[in-house]
C-alpha cells in the first residue's frame, strides 16, 4: 500500500539535516578557494599583476598605498592568487565571509588581512528576530545562481525552518528582503515598492557579488552596481554565488544563532 | 457555566492552539527527513507579529480593521462551546454545536471580506475558493453532526460526549465511524491541509486560506493566525470529544479526574494531528475542481452513516 | 280561477301558434306585425295573472310591455324598413317546411325539458313548456335568417319567452327590479341592434350579416 | 372599551389613513414635494397605526376571541366585505405594518430621485394602495373579499412595477408578473369554490377544519390548488420566474415591499388553507411542500449566486428563503399527520419567525441596493466597488443585513434557521418509515443553502463596497439623504432586536399555535427567564444569541491585553496594496462577481449550462486583436425546459383554435344554440 511503504522508508531514513552548526560544518568543495588573504608587506615595489588580471577590478593599487582587494566586488575566481609572484593574496579555506558594513569587505591595509565577520544585530532587532524571521527574496537581475544557493537552504540537509527562519510569499508578513542579483534598471520600481511594502523593522540582506556591487555585470548602464546604492543593506554575503555554508553562516551569525550553538560546542 | 472553568478552559484554548500546530508542522518536517522548526515556533512568529509594525493598504475600510478581531473572537467563543477537559463546557448554554458551526461560518465570513478589501486580486481569489469549498463541505460537515446528534437526541455538545460515553460499543457503531470519516475530511478541507489547500506554500496562486492574509500585518496577522490555529483545535477537539470521549470528566469530577481528562485529552489530541500528519506527507495537493468530488466522497460517508444509525440496530 | 287558466293557456298557445308562423313566413313588415301581436298577447296574460293575483306591480309590467313591444318597437322597426326598402328575406339558410319541421322538433324538446317544472304554475297548465319553446324557436330564427332585422326580431321574441315564463311562472315572487332590469336592457339592446343594422346597411349596401366575415384579419 | 375594539378601531383608522394616503398623493400630484410628504407620511402613520393594532392583539390574546365586524355593509348575497383580526392575520398583518414603517420613511428620500421626471404622487397613491390591499388579504374574513384583495394587490403592484415604463424590460416583468398572479388567481378562485361547495359559505369560519368533512380526492384537489395559485405568489421553485424579473425593474422602495410582503401573501395563504382549513392532513401534503422549499432554497441560492445585477441576487434570494421557510411549514404538516402538535408548532413558528425576519432583512437589503442605486444610478455590481469610503452608514446597514441574511449568530436569520434545524432533527424520531430520512437530507440541504447564501454576500457585499470604485459612478457616489438612512437604520433595529431577543417574539406566537395547533410553546422554549432559547424537549440543545453577543464583548479584552503587552509602540503605515511590485493595482484587476462565482459555476455545471463566447477583432495578424468582446451566461433552465415549450404549445393550440373564429354571426349562434341544446339534453 503506497502510504505504507511511503511511512517506513521515510521512518527507516531518519533525519538527514546536518547538525551543523551544533555539529561541525561540511566541508567545502576543494574548487572553493574560501575567503581571500592580502598581505600587503609582501607585494613587491611596483608590481601590479593582479590588477591586469582582475575581471572586476576587485585588485586596486593605488601608486602610493598598498593593494587593496574589495571581496565585495571579488568573484573569487583566484586569477589574482595564481598572477601573484610573491604569494601575497592567498585562499584561506575560511567559508565565514558574512559583514555587516560594506567597508569590512575591503582587505589589504594593515589590520585587516582577513576579513572582520559579521556581529549581531543590535540588541531590539536581535530580540525580535532572534527565534522568527522571515525573509522575502527578491531576484533583481542576475543569473539566478545565488537564488539557487538560497533555495538549497530550504532542502532536507541544509533544513533552513529549524532556525526559525522562513521564506514567505508576501511582504506584508516578511520581516526582511534577501536581495539577489545587480539591481536591474527594471527591478528597481519593484525592489522600492517590495521594501515599502515590508513593515518596519525591517533589515535587507545582499547575497553575492551581484547584490553587493554589481557582480560581473558592474558599471553597466542598465545596472545599479548592487543593493546598497537604493537600499540600506544590513548584511553583504559576498561570493559569486556564495557556498549555502556562507549564506547560511552570515544568516544564524546575524542572528546571533552562531555563538549560541559555538558555544555548545566550545 | 462557572468562571473559573471558564478561564482555565480560555487560557488552555490559547496556549494549546499555536502548540497543536506546531507539532503537526515539526511532525511533518520529521516524517519529511528534516528536522524542521520547534513546536513552540509558533509561539515566537505570533510573538514577533504582535510586536511588528502594521502596514495597510490605502483602499482598505474599516472592514480589513474589523475583521480580525471577529475571527479571533469568534474562534475563541467557538472553543468555549465545545467540551476539551471537564464535560459539560462552560458556555454550553449559550450554544450547541449549530452555534458552534454558526460562529466558524462567521468567523470565514468576514475572513473573507478582509480578502477582497485590499482590492488586490489574491485576496478576491483566496475569498472565492475558501467560500466555496466550505459551502461544499458545509452539508457533509451537517449531516455527520445530524447522524450523532440524532442518536444524543440533542444538539448539545456535552450531551453527545455523555451518550457516546455510556455505551462504549458506541465506538465501534458503524454509524459513527462513517461520521467520523466524514468529518475528518470536512477538518482537513475546514483547516487547509494538504489535500484542500498547502498551508506551507509560496504561490500565491494555489493558495485558498493564506492568500486572504496576504495583505495582513503586525498584529492583525497574529490574531488571524491565532483564531486559525484555535478554529483547528475547536475542530478537532469538536472530533475526539463527540467520537471518542474516553476519559472526559463527568460534570461533578475532581482534581484528579480532572488530570486524567487533560493527559487523555493531549494523547486523543497528538494521535489525531499524527493522523493528519501522515496525511499530509503522504498526499499531495489536490487540483482546485477535484476537491468537490472529495467532499461530496465525504457526503455520501456521512449518509451512509445516517443510515446506518437504524439499519443496523 | 280556472276560467283565468284556460284563458291563459289558450293566449299561451296563440302565441306558440304566431312563433310558428313567423318562421315560416319572409316577409319583413308582416314579421313585425305577427311580433306586435304576439307581445299584445303577452301582455293580455300578464293582464290577466295580475288581475287574478292582484298583484299591481304586474299591471305595471303588462302596461310596460303594450306600450314598449306592441307600439313603440314595432313604429321604430317599421321606420327602420322604409329607410332601408328592403322587404324580402332572400334566402334562409333553411327552407320554409324544414324550418317548420325543426320548430316541431324544439316544441317537443321545450314541453319534455319543461314538464318536471309544471307543477309550478298555478294559473294556466304549461305555460311554461310555451315559453322555452319560443325560446328555442326564437335562437333557431336568429341562425336561421342572414338579415340583422328579422335577427333582432327573434331577439325580441326570444326575450318575450323570457318575461312569459316570468309572468306565468313567478310573476308573484320575480321582484319588479328584475323585470325592470329586463325590460331596459332588451329596448337599449333594440336600440344598439338598430344602429348596427343601419351601420351594415351603410358598409355592405345590404343587411346580410354573413358579409361581416369579411372584417376577419 | 375592551381590547377587542381598540385593536379594531385602531386597525381602521390604519386603513384609513392608507385610503387619506391614495387620496392626498393624488390630489397633491402637481406639488411633488407635498404628494411625497403626504403620501407617504400617512402611509408611515397607518403603518405605525397597524403595528399598534396588531400586536396589542396578538399581545393580549384578543386575537383567538376576535370576531369579524364589516367594513362596509354588502348589497350582493354571499359577499360579505368582512374583517377578522385572528392570531395568523395580526401577526402578517404586524410583519406589513413594520415594513410599512420603514418603507414609507424611505421612501420619503428616495422619491426625491423622481422630481422632475417621474410622478410621486402617482407611485404614493399605488405605494398607499399596496399596504390597503396586502393588510385586507390577511385580514380578510370572507373567501369574495380576500379575492378582491388579492386583486387589488397584484393590480397594484403591477402598477408599481411597471412604474418605470419607459424601459422595454420593465414593461416585459410587468406582463409577466401580471400573467403569472392571474394564474396563480385563477387556481385560488377554484379552490375556493371548491371549499364554498363543501361548506356551503364563503365565510372562513364556516371553512374551519372543512378537510375532514370533505372527501379525499376533493380535499387532495383543493390542497394542490391552493399550493399552486400560493405557490406562484410566494415564488416557490417551478413558478418562480416572475420574481427574478419583477423586483429589480420595480423601483426600490417596492420591491423591498413586494420582497417584504408580497410574497408572504402566498405563505399566509398556505398556511391558512392547510393549518385552518383543510384539517388533519395526509403525509404526502407535507412531504411536498418540505421537497419543494428545498429544492426552492438550494436552486434559488444557487442562480442568486450566478447574477452581477445586485437586485436580481436579492430576488433569487427572496426564492430562496421562501424555500426555507416552506420547508418549516412542509416539516410541520408531516409532523400534524403523525400526530405530534408539539412538534408541528415547532416547525410552524420556526416557519413563521423566518418570514417575519426575512420581510425585516430583505427589505433591508432591497432599501442597501436601492440606496446604492440612488447614488450610483446602476445596479451591475460590475461597475460599483470602493462604496464603503463614500457611502459609510448604507454600508453598515447593507452589512446587518449580510449576516442576518447568511444566517450566522447572533442576528434573527441564524435563530430562525437554527429553529428549524431543531424541528428537522427532532423529527427524525417521529416515523419509522424511510420518511423520515427526508429531515436530516433537506438539513444537509439548508447547511448547504445557508453556506451558499454566504458566499453569495461576501460577493455582494464584496464587489459592491469593498476595493476600488470601478465605474466613476462609483467613484463620484455620495451618501443617500437622512429619510433613507432612518428607514435602513429602523430596519437594521429591528433586525438586532428579533435576534438578540427571539424569546419576547415566541410570546405572540402562542395564540397563533394555540389557534392552529392546539399547543403552547412559549414557556417550553424559553429558559433562563428569556435569555436562552431551548430547541424543546429537555437537554435537546440551546442556544442564546443575546449570551453569544455578551461573550463576543466579553472576549474582546484578550485581544485588547495582547495588543496592550507586546503591540504598545507598534505603529501603523498607509502604503499601496502589495501588487508583486507591478506599476500599481487598477480597479479593473480587482476581483469581479463573475469571476468570484466563477468556480461554483463550474462545480454546478450540470444545471448551470454556461456558455462564453469571445468574439475578437483584429486587423493584420490575429496575435494584435484590437477589440475583444466576452460574454457569459447561464442558461435559464425554468424559462428554457418548461415555460417556453409550455408558451409554443399554447400558442399552437390557440393558432388551431382560431378557425373557430370564422367571423360569420350565424356561426357564433350556432355554437351558442347547440351548446344550449346539448345541456337541456344532458340534464334530462
Amino acid at each position: 500500500m503506497f502510504v505504507h511503504d511511503t511511512l517506513l522508508n521515510r521512518l527507516k531514513r531518519g533525519c538527514a539535516t546536518m547538525a551543523y552548526p551544533a555539529g561541525p560544518a561540511p566541508a567545502l568543495p576543494e574548487r572553493h578557494g574560501g575567503a581571500l588573504r592580502v598581505e600587503a608587506a609582501k607585494c613587491q615595489a611596483d608590481c601590479a599583476a593582479c590588477v591586469a588580471v582582475c575581471p572586476t577590478e576587485a585588485v586596486t593599487r593605488p601608486p602610493d598605498r598598498r593593494v587593496a582587494l574589495d571581496l565585495g566586488r571579488c568573484l573569487f575566481c583566484a586569477e589574482c592568487v595564481k598572477a601573484c609572484p610573491t604569494g601575497a593574496i592567498t585562499q584561506t579555506g575560511d567559508h565565514r565571509l558574512a559583514v555587516r558594513r560594506r567597508e569590512d569587505l575591503v582587505l589589504g591595509e594593515a589590520g585587516n588581512e582577513q576579513l572582520r565577520l559579521a556581529g549581531v544585530l543590535d540588541e531590539k532587532l536581535r530580540r525580535l528576530f532572534r527565534r522568527s524571521l522571515k525573509l522575502r527574496q527578491v531576484s533583481a537581475g542576475g543569473c539566478n545562481a545565488c537564488e539557487a544557493d538560497t533555495n538549497v537552504l530550504g532542502t532536507i540537509g541544509w533544513d533552513l525552518g529549524r532556525f526559525g527562519i522562513q521564506f514567505v510569499a508576501s511582504p506584508r508578513h516578511a520581516d526582511g528582503l534577501l536581495i539577489t542579483g545587480p539591481v536591474s534598471k527594471n527591478m528597481e520600481l519593484a525592489l522600492q515598492k517590495t521594501y515599502a511594502a515590508v513593515p518596519e523593522p525591517r533589515i535587507v540582506i545582499a547575497v553575492g557579488a551581484c547584490a553587493i556591487a554589481g557582480g560581473p555585470f558592474v558599471g553597466h548602464p542598465q545596472v545599479h552596481n548592487g543593493a546598497g546604492v537604493l537600499l540600506p543593506v544590513d548584511l553583504f554575503i559576498p561570493g559569486c554565488p556564495p557556498h549555502p555554508l556562507t549564506i547560511l553562516d552570515g544568516l544564524i551569525r546575524l542572528l546571533g544563532r552562531l555563538e549560541e550553538s559555538g558555544r555548545k560546542t566550545g | 457555566m462557572n468562571l473559573p472553568a471558564l478561564v482555565l478552559q480560555l487560557l488552555l484554548l490559547l496556549l494549546l492552539a499555536p502548540l497543536v500546530s506546531g507539532v503537526i508542522k515539526n511532525w511533518k518536517a520529521k516524517l519529511q527527513n528534516r528536522r524542521g522548526p520547534r513546536p513552540w515556533q509558533v509561539y515566537f512568529d505570533l510573538a514577533k507579529f504582535l510586536r511588528k509594525d502594521m502596514v495597510i493598504s490605502e483602499h482598505t475600510s474599516w472592514v480589513f480593521g474589523f475583521a480580525p478581531y471577529v475571527v479571533f473572537l469568534s474562534a475563541l467563543l467557538t472553543g468555549l462551546m465545545v467540551p476539551m477537559v471537564h464535560l459539560p463546557a462552560p458556555l454550553s448554554l449559550f450554544g450547541g454545536v449549530l452555534a458552534v458551526v454558526g460562529l466558524l461560518a462567521l468567523g470565514r465570513f468576514f475572513l473573507a471580506l478582509g480578502g477582497l478589501d485590499p482590492a488586490s486580486a489574491f485576496g478576491g481569489m483566496g475569498s472565492s475558493r475558501e467560500m466555496t469549498l466550505s459551502a461544499i463541505a458545509e452539508p457533509a460537515l451537517m449531516l455527520a453532526i445530524f447522524t450523532v446528534a440524532i442518536t444524543a437526541k440533542s444538539t448539545d455538545l456535552s450531551q453527545m460526549a455523555l451518550s457516546t460515553q455510556s455505551a462504549t460499543w458506541k465506538l465501534l457503531n458503524p454509524a459513527h465511524v462513517l461520521a467520523f470519516a466524514a468529518m475528518f475530511v470536512v477538518l482537513l478541507a475546514e483547516t487547509g491541509r494538504i489535500p484542500v489547500d498547502n498551508p506551507a506554500t509560496h504561490l500565491e496562486l494555489t493558495m485558498i486560506h493564506e492568500a486572504m492574509l496576504l495583505e495582513y500585518s503586525g498584529r492583525h496577522l497574529a490574531f488571524m493566525e491565532w483564531g486559525a490555529s484555535v478554529k483547528q483545535l475547536v475542530l478537532m477537539t469538536l472530533l475526539l470529544n463527540v467520537f471518542f470521549p474516553i476519559g472526559l470528566a463527568g460534570p461533578g469530577a475532581g482534581a484528579a479526574a480532572l488530570g486524567i481528562s487533560l493527559l487523555a485529552y493531549l494523547a486523543k489530541l497528538l494521535a489525531l494531528s499524527a493522523a493528519v500528519v501522515v496525511v499530509e506527507t503522504t498526499n499531495a495537493k489536490l487540483r482546485l475542481f477535484r476537491v468537490p468530488d472529495l467532499l461530496s466522497a465525504a457526503f455520501v460517508l456521512a449518509t451512509l452513516a445516517l443510515l446506518s444509525t437504524f439499519l443496523f440496530h | 280561477m280556472d276560467i283565468g287558466s284556460h284563458v291563459i293557456t289558450l293566449m299561451a298557445a296563440l302565441i306558440l301558434v304566431v312563433q310558428l308562423l313567423m318562421t315560416a313566413q319572409r316577409q319583413l313588415p308582416t314579421s313585425i306585425r305577427l311580433f306586435a301581436i304576439q307581445s299584445l298577447l303577452l301582455a293580455a296574460i300578464a293582464a290577466v295573472v295580475a288581475y287574478y293575483h292582484n298583484a299591481s306591480h304586474v299591471y305595471i309590467v303588462a302596461g310596460l310591455t303594450l306600450a314598449g313591444k306592441v307600439f313603440f318597437l314595432p313604429w321604430l322597426l317599421n321606420r327602420l324598413v322604409q329607410r332601408i326598402q328592403i322587404h324580402q328575406e332572400i334566402e334562409p339558410l333553411f327552407n320554409a317546411p324544414t324550418s317548420m319541421l325543426i320548430c316541431g322538433g324544439l316544441t317537443l324538446l321545450g314541453y319534455v325539458v319543461a314538464r318536471p317544472f309544471t307543477s309550478l304554475e298555478r294559473l294556466g297548465n304549461n305555460t311554461l313548456p310555451v315559453a322555452l319553446t319560443l325560446l328555442l324557436t326564437g335562437f333557431f330564427l336568429m341562425i336561421n335568417c342572414r338579415k340583422a332585422l328579422t335577427q333582432v326580431l327573434a331577439l325580441l321574441t326570444v326575450e318575450n319567452g323570457v318575461m312569459l315564463a316570468a309572468v306565468a311562472v313567478a310573476s308573484y315572487g320575480m321582484p319588479l327590479v328584475v323585470e325592470l332590469g329586463i325590460f331596459f336592457d332588451v329596448l337599449v339592446a333594440v336600440m344598439v341592434l338598430g344602429i348596427l343594422v343601419y351601420r351594415i346597411r351603410e358598409t355592405f349596401a345590404s343587411m346580410d350579416t354573413s358579409k361581416l366575415n369579411q372584417l376577419k384579419g | 372599551m375592551n381590547m377587542n375594539d381598540f385593536s379594531a378601531t385602531l386597525l381602521t383608522c390604519a386603513l384609513g389613513a392608507y385610503v387619506a394616503g391614495i387620496v392626498g398623493a393624488l390630489l397633491f400630484q402637481r406639488a411633488e414635494k407635498l404628494a411625497n410628504g403626504v403620501g407617504f407620511g400617512l402611509a408611515a402613520a397607518g403603518g405605525v397605526c397597524g403595528i399598534f393594532a396588531c400586536a396589542s392583539s396578538l399581545a393580549t390574546g384578543a386575537a383567538t376571541a376576535s370576531q369579524s365586524f364589516a367594513l362596509f355593509p354588502s348589497l350582493i348575497p354571499y359577499v360579505r366585505f368582512g374583517l377578522r383580526a385572528d392570531a395568523l392575520g395580526c401577526f402578517f398583518g404586524m410583519v406589513v405594518s413594520l415594513l410599512g414603517v420603514a418603507l414609507s420613511i424611505y421612501s420619503l428620500g428616495y422619491v426625491r430621485g423622481y422630481y422632475g421626471h417621474k410622478n410621486a404622487g402617482v407611485l404614493g397613491a399605488f405605494f398607499n394602495l399596496l399596504l390597503l390591499a396586502t393588510t385586507l388579504v390577511f385580514l380578510a374574513d370572507n373567501a369574495f373579499f380576500f379575492l378582491i384583495a388579492w386583486e387589488l394587490m397584484a393590480l397594484s403592484a403591477y402598477c408599481l412595477v411597471s412604474f418605470e415604463h419607459e424601459h422595454a424590460e420593465t414593461r416585459n416583468a410587468g406582463v409577466l408578473f401580471f400573467i403569472m398572479s392571474h394564474l396563480g388567481t385563477g387556481c385560488l378562485i377554484l379552490g375556493f369554490l371548491l371549499l364554498f361547495q363543501a361548506s356551503g359559505s364563503y365565510g372562513f369560519e364556516g371553512f374551519h377544519a372543512l378537510g375532514d368533512k370533505m372527501p379525499a380526492a376533493r380535499r387532495n384537489v383543493v390542497f394542490l390548488l391552493f399550493l399552486i395559485g400560493f405557490g406562484v405568489k410566494a415564488g416557490m421553485v417551478p413558478l418562480h420566474i416572475w420574481l427574478p424579473a419583477a423586483h429589480p425593474v420595480a423601483p426600490s422602495n417596492v420591491s423591498a415591499l413586494m420582497s417584504g410582503v408580497l410574497i408572504k401573501t402566498g405563505i399566509y395563504g398556505l398556511a391558512r388553507v392547510c393549518f385552518d382549513f383543510l384539517g388533519t392532513p395526509p403525509n404526502w401534503w407535507g412531504v411536498t411542500v418540505l421537497t419543494l422549499g428545498t429544492i426552492s432554497a438550494v436552486l434559488g441560492v444557487l442562480y442568486a449566486l450566478m447574477e452581477h445585477d445586485l437586485k436580481r441576487l436579492l430576488a433569487y434570494h427572496s426564492i430562496e428563503n421562501i424555500g426555507i421557510i416552506l420547508m418549516g411549514l412542509g416539516a410541520a404538516l408531516m409532523f400534524l399527520h403523525s400526530g405530534h402538535p408539539v412538534l408541528a408548532s415547532l416547525a410552524l413558528i420556526a416557519g413563521l419567525y423566518h418570514t417575519l425576519n426575512h420581510a425585516v432583512f430583505k427589505a433591508l437589503l432591497f432599501l442597501g441596493a436601492g440606496a446604492v442605486l440612488h447614488a450610483t444610478h446602476t445596479r451591475n455590481m460590475e461597475d460599483l466597488g470602493g462604496l464603503a469610503k463614500r457611502m459609510r452608514w448604507t454600508t453598515l446597514c447593507f452589512l446587518v443585513g449580510a449576516v442576518a441574511i447568511s444566517a450566522l449568530p447572533p442576528l434573527n436569520g441564524f435563530v430562525s434557521e437554527w429553529l428549524t434545524y431543531q424541528s428537522l432533527l427532532q423529527g427524525f424520531g417521529t416515523t419509522t418509515s424511510l420518511i423520515r430520512l427526508m429531515f436530516p437530507l433537506s438539513g444537509a440541504m439548508l447547511a448547504l443553502t445557508g453556506a451558499l447564501a454566504a458566499a453569495c454576500f461576501v460577493k455582494a457585499f464584496g464587489v459592491t463596497f469593498l476595493g476600488q470604485p470601478r465605474g466613476d459612478h462609483a467613484r463620484q457616489a455620495r451618501e443617500v439623504p437622512f429619510p433613507m438612512l432612518l428607514g435602513q437604520g429602523i430596519l437594521v433595529a429591528a433586525c438586532v432586536f428579533l435576534g438578540l431577543f427571539p424569546t419576547v417574539f415566541l410570546k405572540l406566537f402562542d395564540p397563533l399555535t394555540r389557534q392552529l395547533t392546539g399547543q403552547q410553546l412559549s414557556q417550553q422554549l424559553t429558559m433562563a427567564d428569556g435569555l436562552v432559547l431551548s430547541g424543546g424537549p429537555a437537554q435537546g440543545g440551546t442556544v442564546s444569541t443575546p449570551g453569544i453577543a455578551l461573550m463576543l464583548l466579553c472576549l474582546l479584552p484578550v485581544p485588547l491585553t495582547l495588543w496592550a503587552l507586546f503591540a504598545r509602540r507598534a505603529g501603523t503605515r498607509i502604503g499601496p496594496t502589495w501588487d508583486c511590485g507591478q506599476r500599481g493595482l487598477t480597479p479593473q484587476m480587482q476581483y469581479t462577481a463573475t469571476g468570484f462565482s466563477k468556480p461554483l459555476r463550474m462545480i454546478f455545471k450540470a444545471l448551470f449550462r454556461p456558455r462564453r463566447e469571445v468574439q475578437r477583432e483584429y486587423d493584420f495578424s490575429p496575435y494584435f486583436t484590437t477589440t475583444l468582446r466576452f460574454e457569459s451566461h447561464v442558461e435559464e433552465v425554468f424559462q428554457t425546459r418548461i415555460y417556453r415549450p409550455l408558451r409554443w404549445l399554447v400558442l399552437r393550440a390557440s393558432r388551431r383554435l382560431r378557425a373557430l373564429q370564422a367571423g360569420s354571426l350565424q356561426a357564433y349562434l350556432i355554437y351558442i344554440f347547440v351548446t344550449l341544446l346539448a345541456l337541456l339534453l344532458f340534464a334530462l
